[in-house]
């Protein structure tokens, strides 16, 4: 047994010692070594993780034992460890959430110079990390709920960590509030399935899936929680206000958060439930969303002046895309035909897109972050003729606003393709809504471009100067990934994309793994 | 007569968590909660729950009416200087 | 019929902490009803384990009781318990600070971000 | 060419045609550029802003556009939904409680009918 089947317990673990080692560094020297060290370390545990997977398949870890259950001696068998369960999607979520995160913590090096409690800051990030880690490689529904609300937490004192500005504070309570409740609503629905099943093993239950008004009932509270801490429409009030309040690092970490949750659902939508959902009630109600989504939060991005804010009604719509994509892979589930018609090109498009926005959405929040900590304000209408000044800043950005608008050769417009063609089968309408969302979409960032880097230059911008290394560096890992994504479409489609849609997709291994042929 | 008691702490309960809602003053309201708490934990103790029981006797009713009372006191005290300290400014 | 109370005693304060939360309008009231959700939620989950007749699931203490009520539950609610302590000192310290930036606790106030 | 080729199972894309057509773009431009005149002159009067006859403002400040200004007539054409949309963000806590109760019974409805 090699080393590397620990790797979804490593991944998690990781973060957290990390979490508890950082607050008792003294010097912010070492504890910015210490901040990076283990960010790297991580990304690497989570590529190690995803290149295992690939090569092994399924990858099911037992916490402090070799199997998952307990056979009694009257001969029956019952689920009763926490297990960890990567398939080819966690593994996938992971590399890509590790990414941005490296990225934006990267970034926050240098900001966290200008703090007094970075620790604090470290600490958090670090929780933040393995919380979302752990969403993405639990195989077990109450500890899918422990680190939603490990996340949540994190993410609460992240996002208000300017506390001085009452802005923050006032997002960081919205969100904690709203988030507490759906959590709640979250543990109900676990209760209510452990009620009927008596286990809390995804796989298990998976397995014994009998739908009836009680697992329904439990669904409907899984999807409206996840789908409010992914931020979907009409759902997504706080979203703006949070990741336009917090700082700029955080931000681009909470995207990958938020599609995390995504993660969730999804895992739930199509493997605990699967086909033994019947119906297409659940694909529609997840493609109305995702309609919703885009359009709503690409139509309120139009008429943003704050940057950040502008840029998180945009992380609403493309959230859009993502769910419409997957939501239409569920639609054709039940039916192996329109499986290969449209819904497994709809999967792709919307799993390439999951990847695509943590990357360019967050290298987004962090030209705007770049943006702030050079000029002290992100808001548009102060700023002006910044290209000359902040040259990779300006082509950063630049990258970025052309991938998420979907410009041709960037890596945006392969996943929006996929979902465009494949939408079109289904109802032209869907199409129709995801194109004027990208056009709307291109049109909000050229407002950004034009106000904010083109123009005369101000007076009060004189002495603007481009941003320290560190933060370039955080900046370029992500503009890197967003070229070699788009360079590279074949190879990413064929060894990240589908074996992840393939794994989602396909319930029988997923159950599988975990059970083998027994229960 | 255990099932007579059994009923009048759940009956207890809820109008316990009623007055917490009800109550405009926020110290009954949060020594409500606290009794909500308590009587909670004397129902887990009912459900054969003694170690939850517990936990919650000691985290939901102590602790967190400890931190509730804290930040009733913090909310009447600190203002930003020059706002006034006057406690029925607002209502 | 008895083993059905506990469960609307459930649904009762369910209720009751989502009145708090949609229609009071200060912010301490609110965390109070987000307390009273938790402690629901908590109760479900105990209930949930519960059997009628069952002993306590601690193997020396059962004695020679056949029948004991489900240990998961009550694991997940020491954990839930936890979890919303943290929580609820989380919901308290931002109360604090919005009340120091904003000098108020009305929830209609609190809206310098919009739109 | 089947490097960089994306099938999405009704057509297909690719990336090197696009990019050599934007180098191919940016060639033609730089050819066009390099007719341009050569007798210009740094510091001149030729590097003075026109500014229809009016005297140039010296903070850019005054000559910039501001965001808020962008789109203005597409928002004004659309300021009735614009309206509609903007007052569902209140800011109040409660409000956005409230929606989220909605939502749920309506996906309950949805999917428990």
């Amino acid at each position: 047994m090699s080393w590397q089947v620990h790797l979804p317990a490593l991944v998690v673990s990781v973060p957290l010692l990390g979490a508890f080692i950082s607050i008792a560094m003294v010097k912010p020297r070492l504890r910015n070594l210490w901040f990076a060290t283990i960010l790297v370390a991580t990304t690497i545990l989570a590529f190690l993780m995803w290149r295992y997977v690939a090569i092994n398949g399924t990858l099911v870890y037992v916490m402090g034992g070799e199997r998952w259950n307990l056979t009694l001696p009257s001969g029956m068998t019952l689920p009763i460890r926490i297990i960890m369960e990567v398939d080819a999607f966690g593994a996938f979520m992971a590399l890509a959430g590790s990414i941005a995160t490296l990225a934006s913590g990267l970034f926050s090096v240098r900001f966290l110079d200008r703090v007094n409690d970075g620790n604090k800051f470290v600490a958090l990030f670090f929780l933040l990390f393995a919380g979302m880690l752990g969403l993405e490689v639990t195989g077990d529904f109450f500890n899918f709920f422990v680190f939603l609300e490990i996340a949540s937490v994190a993410s609460f004192g992240l996002i208000a960590f300017w506390r001085d500005r009452p802005e923050a504070i006032e997002a960081s309570f919205k969100y904690a509030v709203l988030s507490t409740f759906v959590a709640l609503i979250f543990l109900i629905g676990v209760g209510i399935l452990y009620g009927v099943y008596g286990t809390l093993n995804m796989a298990a239950i998976a397995k014994n899936m009998q739908v009836g008004f009680l697992e329904k009932l439990a669904l409907v509270l899984f999807i409206v929680s996840l789908a409010m801490k992914s931020g979907a429409v009409p759902l997504h009030m706080w979203e703006p206000d949070a990741y336009g309040q917090a700082p700029a690092g955080v931000s681009c970490f909470l995207v990958v958060v938020g599609q995390a949750s995504l993660y969730g659902m999804f895992r739930i939508a199509f493997s605990v439930y699967g086909q033994a959902f019947e119906g297409n009630v659940l694909a529609w109600v997840i493609i109305v969303l995702g309609l919703l989504s885009m359009f709503i939060g690409v139509i309120m991005a139009v008429i943003q002046k704050e940057a950040k804010r502008l840029m998180a009604y945009h992380c609403i719509s493309q959230t859009g895309y993502m769910l419409m994509g997957i939501g239409l892979g569920l639609l054709a589930l039940s039916s192996s035909q329109a499986m290969s018609e449209y819904g497994f090109t709809a999967m792709k498009g919307g799993i390439f897109h999951i990847i695509n926005n943590a990357m360019y959405k967050g290298l987004l929040f962090l030209t705007a972050g770049s943006l702030f900590y050079a000029t002290g304000t992100t808001n548009l209408n102060k700023l002006g003729g910044l290209a000359r000044k902040m040259p990779y800043t300006t082509f950063m950005f630049a990258v970025a606003a052309a991938a998420i608008a979907g410009l041709p050769p960037f890596n945006g417009f392969v996943s929006k393709l996929l979902i465009y063609e494949s939408s079109f089968v289904v109802h032209p309408f869907l199409a129709v809504v995801a194109m004027v969302t990208s056009i709307l979409t291109l049109a909000s960032f050229v407002k950004v471009f034009q106000s904010g880097f083109l123009g005369p230059s101000r007076d009060d911008l004189n002495n603007v100067r481009e941003v320290p290394l560190s933060m370039v560096v955080g900046m370029m890992v992500l503009c890197v990934m967003i070229i070699s994504l788009s360079m590279m479409p074949n190879w990413v489609l064929a060894n990240l994309i589908e074996p992840a849609a393939r794994d989602l997709v396909n319930q029988a291994s997923y159950i599988q793994a975990v059970m083998g042929s027994g229960l | 007569m255990m099932d007579i008691a059994h009923i009048a702490i759940l009956l207890m309960i809820v109008i316990s968590a009623f007055f917490a809602i009800w109550f405009d003053n926020l110290l009954n309201a949060v020594i409500s909660l606290c009794v909500m708490s308590l009587l909670i934990s004397l129902e887990f103790y009912i459900l054969q729950a003694p170690d939850v029981a517990i936990a919650e006797a000691g985290i939901g009713a102590g602790l967190t009416t400890a931190i509730y009372i804290m930040a009733l006191k913090a909310c009447r005290s600190s203002r930003w200087p020059g706002k006034g300290n006057d406690k029925n400014e607002r209502s | 019929m008895i083993n059905n109370i506990p469960m609307l005693t459930v649904g009762a304060l369910f209720v009751i902490g989502l009145y708090g939360v949609l229609f009071k309008r200060n912010i301490i009231k609110i965390a109070i009803a987000v307390s009273i959700i938790e402690s629901s939620t908590n109760l479900f989950l105990i209930v949930l384990g519960y059997r009628t007749g069952g002993s306590i699931p601690v193997y020396t203490l059962a004695g020679e009781f056949k029948k004991m009520v489900l240990p998961t539950p009550q694991a997940l609610t020491l954990t839930a318990i936890v979890i919303g302590l943290a929580t609820t000192a989380l919901l308290l310290t931002l109360i604090m600070l919005l009340y120091k930036h904003y000098g108020t606790l009305d929830v209609h106030e609190i809206r310098r971000l919009r739109g | 060419m089947v490097l960089g080729t994306v099938y999405t199972g009704f057509g297909f894309w690719n990336v090197y045609a696009w990019v050599m057509f934007f180098a191919l773009g940016a060639l033609i431009v730089l050819f066009l550029r390099s007719t341009g005149r050569g007798d210009y002159e740094k510091g001149t009067y030729q590097d003075e802003v026109f500014y229809g006859g009016n005297p140039v403002p010296q903070d850019g400040e005054d000559l910039a556009v501001p965001a808020s200004s962008s789109y203005w007539g597409f928002t004004k054409a659309l300021s009735r939904f614009y309206d509609v949309l903007v007052s569902m963000h209140t800011g109040i806590l409660s409000d956005y409680m409230g929606i989220l109760v909605v939502t749920v019974a309506v996906i309950s409805i949805l999917i428990l009918l």
